[in-house]
């Protein structure tokens, strides 16, 4: 995660935002951007962070993504039914291999899948190279298929490079314009520095980069509704199960089934 | 701190609605009342903020709310001196729509009232609540770009003339009915009397203020309407960088009478771009994009759906913040004063087809 | 160089209209006649093309032009087979389109009788053409990427079946009426018999063969096909690079029946993109962009207006150096075969809900 | 211009297309990618490097944007009333100050305002600001309205950022891509070596860079018709005269008509 604050910083930052729209968590908390030994209270970090992990009490595993305004909007598009009866989902996501692993590649975008498709995903066919690059297919319980493309194989230091599409029988919603292949900006700035880019969506959080904003609003989110919470937990042993599926549809090449008790 | 007892008047500007989610939601304010233009719009503001109660007179709804403190004024441009006077002599804090007058003697009127009350009135040009914004204000300041030689920016959008039929009538944009230049059919009052947020961001983000103005109109694209819908602005700031500013209706629209989705025939209705290039390299901002994206309901076009318009937050903070605790907001009447003076200046230049200077 | 004497047959395929310039501009080309499948076809065929005469018996066009050297064969699927018999059977080149035949004996029977009539038979693939794909190739080639790790490629067009109705049979497209898997009513003969080109591009690009395939089909855009018109394909080559391609009819068309301006619902109605993962870094291609844009006639729609379409000029300079020196072409039918193959492994791996190898 | 080949290649490489279409010029001739004295026959050469100079008889100032296939494309989409009734143009081209000078800017997209719009350029005013930046109001003599936005601020080695537009009673038409800022690419790539972009456009003289496409091509068009060579010569003093005329209008502060000789 790129992270251009201290923890200190966030948790400030989280803390003023409570106080602002008046929430009082019920319990002591404590905002990680890193695994390690939660202390008193509640400890919320990214789920991402915890998928090797077993998952003690005090541990909320937070799906920042959701907090991207861009699926948000993507979101409503489906639930509003400005777009109707999707029937195919396209998701990609790129990194280089510091900022993510294949696991963490997959538990994020089969959370999305779930999320934005409002269903649950009962199978896996997965074709996996090296670690390094995934393909997978995923169907859902409501009959929609979904196509994810993952890979790690960006150089050091890259940005992320994705795309979420949803395809409907009346119309297509997607987070990237049309005949466009790369995320866009912002700002773009060309100076003897070199050429940067900027995106801020939430001026009141400004100042932190895109991912310190969605993990300080999910944090937010987990503590103003305990109920969110519980279902974070829910959720993330989920997806880590459909991650190791994956891996062993891809080593016996075949097509397996999400349990019971994954869902 | 006490929620901010708060009003809305005549509800027939196109930024109203953009307020019914802030007043509602917003723990620093606690709206009260409004008071509507018309029986018409009475009706449609009851029927989607039915706990709201509204009126078609404003004593009346002062009457019967004596505790309102501040008032959003969100009428046609030829209301606001008398609004304003009229919040000036009951003690009401003011949030004004983004021209408060082109009348120059009126416009120092305002600002006398203003000061010798007391009273905060803020300027609603939500631009300086924009997270884009902010991070150019911030690269400019830090000197990533060094000194400005050249601006050029967008503030172009659809033409709201079919749902605020206001700003269409010269008398009630612009304020009087002047020709355009000889010759023209068309009078001031149209696209240019909208868009005043990029005149604003150049004195804001350069710093000094405009030296002259040149401005020329194109063809309507709306052949209906009486005032001008594109235009384009040239010019140099007291710094000697130049300027090219495009505030022009250049999108167009599906004429709803009530806004709404579907709204746009281009797919993105609303654009602010800029091009800022300086001595040590170049700027390209827009402060409403990436977005996402759609072809579905309701007329399977392509649109941009916006991301993020959350400007109203640092708006309402700024404005509860000057009231309480006695400050005077950032784009206050005297400030906003230059960026009306030269949106008049363009006017002057289309009739003159010369630059006018700004003193 | 003598110009190719050259004829079309059928008149039926979706590329035929690509091919009415090219035949008329080409200066290595001399179009002779042209062979409809249909009086309707013939008569909409000399409307746009009066100065080519065109027949209804592909007999008789040969026999009023015996000097035709080549044919153009723009036929159903399920017409290739006699069409190639009777082109052979008379010493004429072929180009043929893209899907020869699902049937693999078939297939074998068809390669047979060129080989041996030493013929140059030709198959259109014309992404080999594509100035993006020479690009790429010539990345790869030159190591840029190091060794594939992953190529996930998009094959996605409008649906062209209300134009060309044999697309939507699965007789005349899959060559036979097979159901798609148990408890589905849609047959073979859809979206996928339409999109060969990154199949293709899977092999030519990496330069190995297929190992598996998966596939799976989604709910139909368009209920009322009896084909499938979205699916994805998931599978390994025999490197061990993985693969996800999409080949459907993925963007909504109106139902036109001569394709034409406006065509497209979504502003984008083809599109071949290509990701490819490398052990040195990724590739991301667009291989029909960028474009220009606009939203005016016929539907005010945003449309990508394509700015380069080309392939055929290079695609006849390879047809007609094969026929004149006697050379086989990249896309023969035996190069061919493979990617017809994985085709099928695809429908085979629906109906069984598991991959399956190639040999 | 951006010249990964040597004159040679490209004289090469036009001679071949001229034979494979049978092109038989009428002169000699010499494709030059800087001014010098021209030898033997006719010189062809990007008119922006003849501003500075007489045009002798002997010169073809080629204009090469011209043979981009975006700009036919939206000039095609005028003339085939795709979009109705241009009231507005709306052009833009930055580029570092070592490829370009303002004049030269201002001598491209002047060419391209008239031939997109179909008119000629009656008046300008611009506002220049220190050789570096320029911004003008052009209007032509169909009633249109055009500004033109330049800047030759851009970092040394950067590559060319432009748009064109053109606004109309009905539509839109740009060679941007809706929503985006940047000039998009074909193709991306991601390795240790950085970052990379490709836009191929033509297979027939695959190999060279875009700029090199377009001047061969230019090139190639004036040699298959003498009469349009001729038109590119009178085209290029109006040009050249307009450009001056920009510099005037800065430096007056005043609207300035272009002269009857001039058109």
């Amino acid at each position: 995660m790129e992270t251009t604050h201290a923890r200190q910083d966030l948790n400030e930052m989280l803390e003023s935002l409570l106080h602002k729209y008046g929430v009082t968590p019920s319990q002591k908390w404590q905002l990680l951007l890193e695994l390690r030994k939660a202390g008193d209270g509640l400890a919320l970090l990214s789920g991402q962070l915890l998928m090797d992990t077993d998952l003690a009490d005090s541990y909320v595993p937070l799906m920042p993504w959701r907090n991207e305004r861009r699926f948000t909007e993507l979101k409503q598009i489906v639930e509003t039914q400005t777009i109707e009866h999707v029937s195919t989902l396209r998701l990609c996501c790129l990194t280089d291999s510091q900022s993510s692993t294949i696991e963490q590649l997959l538990y994020r975008e089969f959370d999305l899948c779930e999320w934005l498709a409002g269903s649950t995903i009962t199978g896996v066919f997965a074709s996996i190279t090296e670690g390094r690059a995934a393909n997978v297919l995923a169907r859902l319980a409501n009959g929609m298929l979904c196509g994810i493309e993952l890979g790690v194989a960006l150089p050091a230091g890259s940005t992320v490079i994705d795309r979420h599409e949803l395809i409907a029988r009346r119309g297509v919603a997607s987070d990237r314009v049309v005949d466009t292949q790369m995320p866009q900006s912002s700002i773009y700035t060309f100076t003897a520095n070199g050429q940067a880019e900027y995106t801020d969506t939430d001026a009141e959080l400004f100042g932190l980069s895109g991912e310190e904003i969605t993990i300080v609003r999910a944090a937010y989110d987990t503590l103003a509704d305990p109920a969110w919470a519980e279902q974070c937990r829910k959720q993330h042993s989920r997806l880590v199960a459909m991650a190791k599926l994956a891996i062993e549809s891809d080593n016996k090449q075949q097509w397996l089934t999400v349990k019971e008790e994954q869902s | 701190m006490k929620p901010l007892k708060i009003a809305m008047l005549s509800l027939t500007h196109g930024h109203t609605r953009k307020y019914f989610q802030t007043l509602k939601d917003n723990p620093k304010l606690q709206w009260l009342a409004a008071c509507a233009d018309s029986e018409e719009i009475k009706q449609h503001f009851n029927s989607v903020n039915p706990d709201v109660p509204c009126y078609l007179d404003e004593q009346e709804m002062l009457d019967r709310h004596p505790d309102i403190e501040a008032v959003i004024i969100a009428s046609a441009n030829n209301e606001h001196l008398r609004q304003t006077q009229f919040c000036v002599e009951r003690g009401l804090h003011i949030l004004s729509m983004k021209i408060p007058t082109f009348d120059m003697d009126e416009y120092d009127q305002m600002i006398d009232m203003v000061d010798r009350a007391g009273l905060v009135c803020q300027i609603e040009l939500e631009m300086h609540y924009n997270p884009v914004v902010h991070r150019i204000k911030k690269l400019i300041a830090d000197g990533e770009l060094g000194c400005i030689l050249s601006m050029q920016a967008t503030n172009i959008t659809l033409s709201p003339v079919w749902a605020f039929p206001w700003q269409g009538v010269p008398e009630q944009s612009y304020g009087s009915r002047i020709p355009l230049r000889e010759g023209d059919g068309r009078f001031r009052g149209g696209a240019l009397c909208d868009h005043p947020h990029i005149f604003d961001l150049a004195r804001w983000l350069t710093g000094t203020g405009f030296d002259y103005l040149y401005a020329d109109v194109a063809p309507n694209l709306r052949t209906e309407l009486e005032v001008e819908d594109m235009l384009l602005v040239n010019g140099k700031m007291k710094d000697g960088s130049s300027f090219l500013l495009d505030p022009s209706w250049s999108r167009l629209e599906e004429r709803l009478k009530i806004p709404g989705p579907g709204w746009e025939v281009f797919p993105k209705r609303m654009e602010v771009n800029l091009i800022i290039s300086g001595e040590k390299g170049v700027l390209m901002a827009d402060c409403f994009g990436p977005n996402v994206y759609h072809n579905g309901a309701p007329n399977d076009r392509y649109t941009v759906q916006y991301t993020y318009f959350d400007e109203w937050i640092g708006l309402i903070d700024e404005f509860v913040d000057c009231v309480r605790n006695n400050k005077q907001p950032k784009i206050n009447l005297k400030w906003h004063r230059q960026t009306i003076e030269a949106m008049n200046a363009c006017y002057d230049s289309i009739s003159s087809n010369a630059p006018v200077k700004i003193n």
